[in-house]
């Protein structure tokens, strides 16, 4: 065990961080789930990809810098301790990215890869679907064969699509066999929105945020068939990669707790005669948030030594979600009286923690995998 | 010892749901919402003609002259329908606050409906709600009870709380402004009363915020169907929803006996005022983390309606002091 | 409302505190789960008979002094605050005899309430069996018809059978149609068990108490049919009235808790510099007993006025067993490194109080009842 | 960064696992409870024949001069079994005391496994574990370490703990008595990382018992029916195990890392070994718990075994500083 960074990790994390003290926006970006705030994130994530920090576990042939997955931790840590916001392409480049360099072609890889990195597209998952949500192989939307045309029409309806209203491709689930049922017949697509036959409505976030998802719908678009991800019907093992990825490390690096606690302890010592309870809150919030910080290290070490992430990354979503909750929950809780305000990065925070317990797969689901795949309970 | 509420004090809070129900409909809250109207004036001139708004007032001045354990019901009515009016700024801290010290003229026109009165027990007048939509703004310092006429503030900036039907307003005045209604030991007597009064208030509403978000968790969870079948029957679902019905059930006792104890002016009222205001904030705050947990994703939309009653619920929960603020001051009385 | 006592149920009080406190054992009462400490127990629970307060609710002809169900709780509050144990009678008293009350002959009553209000007779229950815990309908000890003796041949086992190496009679359920399923065909038999056919083993309790549980075995015992309560094949409902009042208000009056939480209160005053974390948990189980007292008094007012307990009873054993985990965890947390030692009164209570979550029907199945019957969700 | 242990590590935790799983039985637990003997003596000595008991002694002594990343796995396993033997006391605390002071014969013979060494950082000798058994005690007050022979000191009376297999002694001895190992800042530093060795070696065996008792309660819940069907497979027993499972994941990590950090000697040491005894009490109490809670009834017998992890990790989680004590030391090295 040795838990120091390397010489030539310390001078990524140097690099990183001088790079981003040079670069990062002079004013705090607005939301990129909003309207108005969207191209504000674009022209910064523009400028990180430029600067060849986009996308930092890529190859570089794609806008990356072949970085370890622990100069991919460093990276997310520096960026979030730099104050830096959630990306708008993360979707892209962290739930499709994967998929794409496991199941693409070459020629997919080389169409969407760079494009993505760049935000030349924005990509947005879909899956849920109105009667699809934590049953997700109840999905309905089909895709009907067009032989003329060398591809798929597609008909019906995603939901709680992320940021739907601000991205020009979608990739998603069909199901291109109207003869199988459940998890089989399914076909993971990628779907150029900007067409006849799609039309995409926002809905507004909890917290106000005009953009944050949509539902989509489609009425015979196109997808050609090297718009196919993986083989025809395989569309749900192919997807399942991806929904590891989104549950397990990428989604959520430690990096981001770190920051966010260490914003929670600043608020704490500028907080006058602070309650003894907010103190233990707040020291229960870096202590989990070490632990979350610690526990990745320990899956890096062993993903690093060629293991891959199975039904702990359930374990690992459920932990940070609900940390989160707590996490805004002591720091509310800290503000007293003033926690009543709206628009405070605190009731912000608090109402965006509120949805990670729902999303990626609620965690009522999580914590069934947990028992019955980790800890071998026996289905009903 | 009979721990129940009268025939008349439980038929007027049926009359008063029904009301409600009827008229606080929730595109009625969404208008507040959206700034088209700070409260919801044609319910609060129905309430104020039923005898609702001023019912704390004495007879002498328009009112019905009735005490805690008339009005605690009513209030968990109002918090049912998230009724986005200064019920309790009003009705059960303002208007008897004025009435004990003998300041009859702006109770009666409170009491009618024809203007509401805001009140304040900052040390300041920076976020004061409905300061931007009062006729009379009572700001309490200490042993100083000042009534600020309409003539006597300006609005400054108006600030959202996070239910954005309760706005708090930034006021400008003069320190000597308005009128010095009352000073000394008696107005802190008084001021400490309606500061346990807003309590009470508040705790009620928030009993009636927690019941509704639990109904509709369980219609949602009732009809919405995955995996084949309606997801109430998951236990996972069933336990959660038991959890918010536990917590309210043992709110409730405890709002219902801080009323009687406010109402008998008891030694131990604050105590019990306290007990009730963090049980039903906890409770009430439980109630909304549960209620959109059942939904998931379409309770985290702004469209669908559940954030209404859940965000009157974080804001309520903090405002007349939070959880913890009221356990201290049951400590200090108990534990010393 | 009026939360205040009339003048006669403040002059019943004071004579109760009187009476008690002429009367009471000089030194604390040992554990009466045990056969060493049962004896003392029995001694003084005949001497409260003798006083007229052994059941103070019940008919003056039982030995009762036809108090009221305020008049009980004023009782139990005056009990407990005089620091006196459980009582050993109370499965008879307070589970059995609501049912001999409401389902019994005449004859039945006047054979058994005078007998166990005295403590001449000690009942145990006899529900739940190795393969029927929650799942109470699974019961399969049966009783077989002997016309000729005219009566009852029981066979099968029960278990967790409170203090059953100590009582000279089990009343419960057993098989009588074998036809029959689940909760149908069962009879609520009253036994002897001093008899053939009749084995009782003791099981240790998780604090060691000796005589705490029993499994008893049945081969041939006898029970007339003159001891059949209810009638034959409808013991299931007979029973329930029984298991309401088990859950329900009269298991835990609230006294038992407001005198822990006030032992809570005095530790906590003799504790130097207790921590404010202790602080504010001591101050949470105070606020709890008294929403449970109040929630009982609401109960009552409505009992009073006619009305019956129904799955209301369910909210109620839920909330008080985990207040008393919690209430005795908060004494722990404010002994600190004391709080390691065994036989102290707060590890005891705190062992005691994590049977409240398990028996009566476990805390699992009472939140599947508020859910169902309170709330209306769907049954599976 | 390489979060991992050695295979040297873990062959030698494998094999400590495979003999504390065939000669730490149940039944040789409950003959310590039953006050048949002290300690697992048998069980004892084996350790001692692989090197376990002195590994933490240097080569000169006897020992294999191991460091916290060699052992913390290994009170894991001691912890899985429940073993009632002063692993803690002697190999974790005592041993690299005596022996970074200097102290070679006692701790030779500790090392061998003949004689153990209890320890007591109290102000006084009332709460000695294992004292009534042991052949020398160590008494640490503020800083001095005094050592004590088994002519200098009587035992006056055992206090049991809530684990009986874990026994405090209160021991008569002279102020004078014994030898003075070191005094000042040298003894008060040895002190602190003795204590700290303590807590982690603690912490890691918590772990060790919350994985026992999940295991138990899986087993228990996969074959036990009701209504027909396997308990486990209710939803609500499943996140019951869920949340210990995920509880315990993460306890393990900052166990782990505070090993390195007390290895390493590094200046965070302290706080990392609280954050490790504060998750990992946390993670057994809850363990405890829910296994409980899982097995109904059953677990509720003193015949039953559970209960002997479950008190041995109540005792544990409230020794070497409970999860409020450790959560108040992270609290000033963190936020002052």
């Amino acid at each position: 065990m040795d838990l120091t960074w390397t010489d030539e990790e310390e001078a990524f994390r140097a690099e990183a961080r001088e790079w981003l003290a040079r670069n990062k926006p002079s004013e705090p970006l607005p939301s990129g789930d909003t309207f108005e705030g969207f191209q504000a994130n674009r022209d910064w994530e523009r400028r990180l990809f430029d600067g060849g920090w986009a996308v930092v576990s890529w190859p570089r042939e794609y806008g990356g810098r072949d970085a370890s997955l622990w100069e991919w931790l460093i990276f997310e840590e520096e960026y979030y301790a730099a104050g830096l916001p959630q990306r708008v392409a993360q979707n892209g480049i962290f739930l499709l990215a994967p998929t794409l360099f496991e199941f693409g072609t070459s020629a997919q890889q080389d169409r969407y890869l760079p494009r993505m990195a760049g935000v030349e597209d924005l990509w947005c998952q879909g899956w849920s679907e109105p009667d699809a949500g934590s049953d997700l192989a109840g999905i309905k939307s089909r895709a009907e064969r067009d032989e003329s045309a060398g591809g798929w029409r597609l008909y019906g309806q995603k939901t709680w699509t992320t940021r739907g209203g601000l991205c020009n491709r979608l990739f998603g689930l069909f199901r291109t066999d109207p003869s199988a049922e459940r998890h089989r017949g399914m076909t993971y697509l990628l779907v150029d929105l900007e067409q006849d036959g799609v039309t995409v409505r926002p809905l507004a976030r909890l917290d106000g945020d005009g953009a944050a998802f949509a539902e989509v719908f489609f009425d015979g678009a196109f997808v050609a068939d090297d718009d196919v991800l993986g083989a025809v019907n395989e569309g749900w093992s192919v997807a399942m990669a991806t929904t590891g990825s989104e549950r397990g490390l990428t989604l959520r690096s430690p990096g981001r707790f770190t920051a966010s606690v260490d914003r929670l302890v600043e608020l704490y010592r500028s907080t006058p005669d602070p309650d003894p309870l907010a103190r233990d809150a707040v020291v229960r919030a870096w202590i989990d948030a070490e632990a979350y910080r610690l526990a990745t290290f320990e899956t890096v070490t062993r993903l690093a030594g060629g293991a891959r992430m199975g039904p702990e990354s359930s374990v690992n979503k459920v932990f940070w979600s609900e940390m989160d909750v707590r996490l805004n929950e002591a720091a509310l809780s800290l503000l007293g009286p003033e926690a009543i305000f709206d628009d405070t990065p605190w009731m912000k925070g608090f109402e965006f923690a509120l949805a990670g317990p729902i999303y990626a797969g609620t965690n009522e689901i999580q914590r069934n995998v947990i028992a019955e795949r980790l800890l071998g309970l026996p289905r009903r | 010892m009979r721990f129940a509420f009268t025939e008349d004090q439980v038929a007027f809070a049926d009359a008063v749901r029904g009301l409600l129900r009827d008229q606080c409909t929730p595109d009625r809250v969404r208008a507040v919402w959206d700034g088209d109207e700070p409260y919801v004036r044609d319910v609060w001139e129905k309430l104020a003609g039923m005898g609702v708004v001023g019912l704390t007032a004495p007879a002498s001045a328009g009112g019905l002259g009735m005490g805690p354990l008339d009005w605690v019901l009513l209030f968990e009515e109002a918090g049912r329908v998230a009724l986005p009016a200064p019920l309790v700024e009003t009705t059960a801290v303002a208007i008897p606050l004025l009435a004990s010290l003998g300041e009859s003229a702006c109770v009666e026109r409170a009491a009618s409906g024809d203007g509401i009165v805001a009140i304040t027990m900052a040390d300041n007048v920076d976020r004061v709600a409905y300061g931007a939509s009062a006729d009379a703004v009572i700001v309490c310092t200490d042993d100083t009870v000042r009534l600020l006429g309409a003539g006597d503030f300006r609005v400054r900036e108006v600030v959202p709380s996070v239910d954005h039907a309760w706005l708090l307003a930034a006021l400008d005045t003069d320190a000597a402004a308005g009128q010095v209604v009352a000073e000394g030991p008696e107005a802190a007597d008084a001021i400490a009363d309606a500061y346990d009064r807003g309590a009470l208030a508040a705790a009620a509403e928030l009993c009636g915020l927690g019941e509704h978000l639990l109904a509709a968790a369980v219609e949602y969870a009732t009809h919405r169907k995955q995996f084949g079948v309606a997801i109430g029957t998951y236990q996972a679902i069933k336990h959660h929803l038991a959890d918010v019905r536990i917590a309210l059930s043992y709110a409730r006792p405890l709002v219902h006996a801080a009323a009687w104890h406010v109402a008998e002016h008891t030694p131990e009222r604050s105590t019990y005022v306290s007990m009730a205001k963090a049980y039903a904030s906890d409770a009430a705050v439980l109630a909304s983390k549960k209620a959109l947990q059942v939904h998931g994703a379409i309770g985290y939309t702004w469209e669908y309606d559940l954030q209404l009653w859940m965000k009157k619920a974080w804001a309520l929960a903090v405002a007349w002091g939070d959880a913890d603020f009221h356990r201290r001051r049951v400590a200090d009385a108990v534990l010393g």
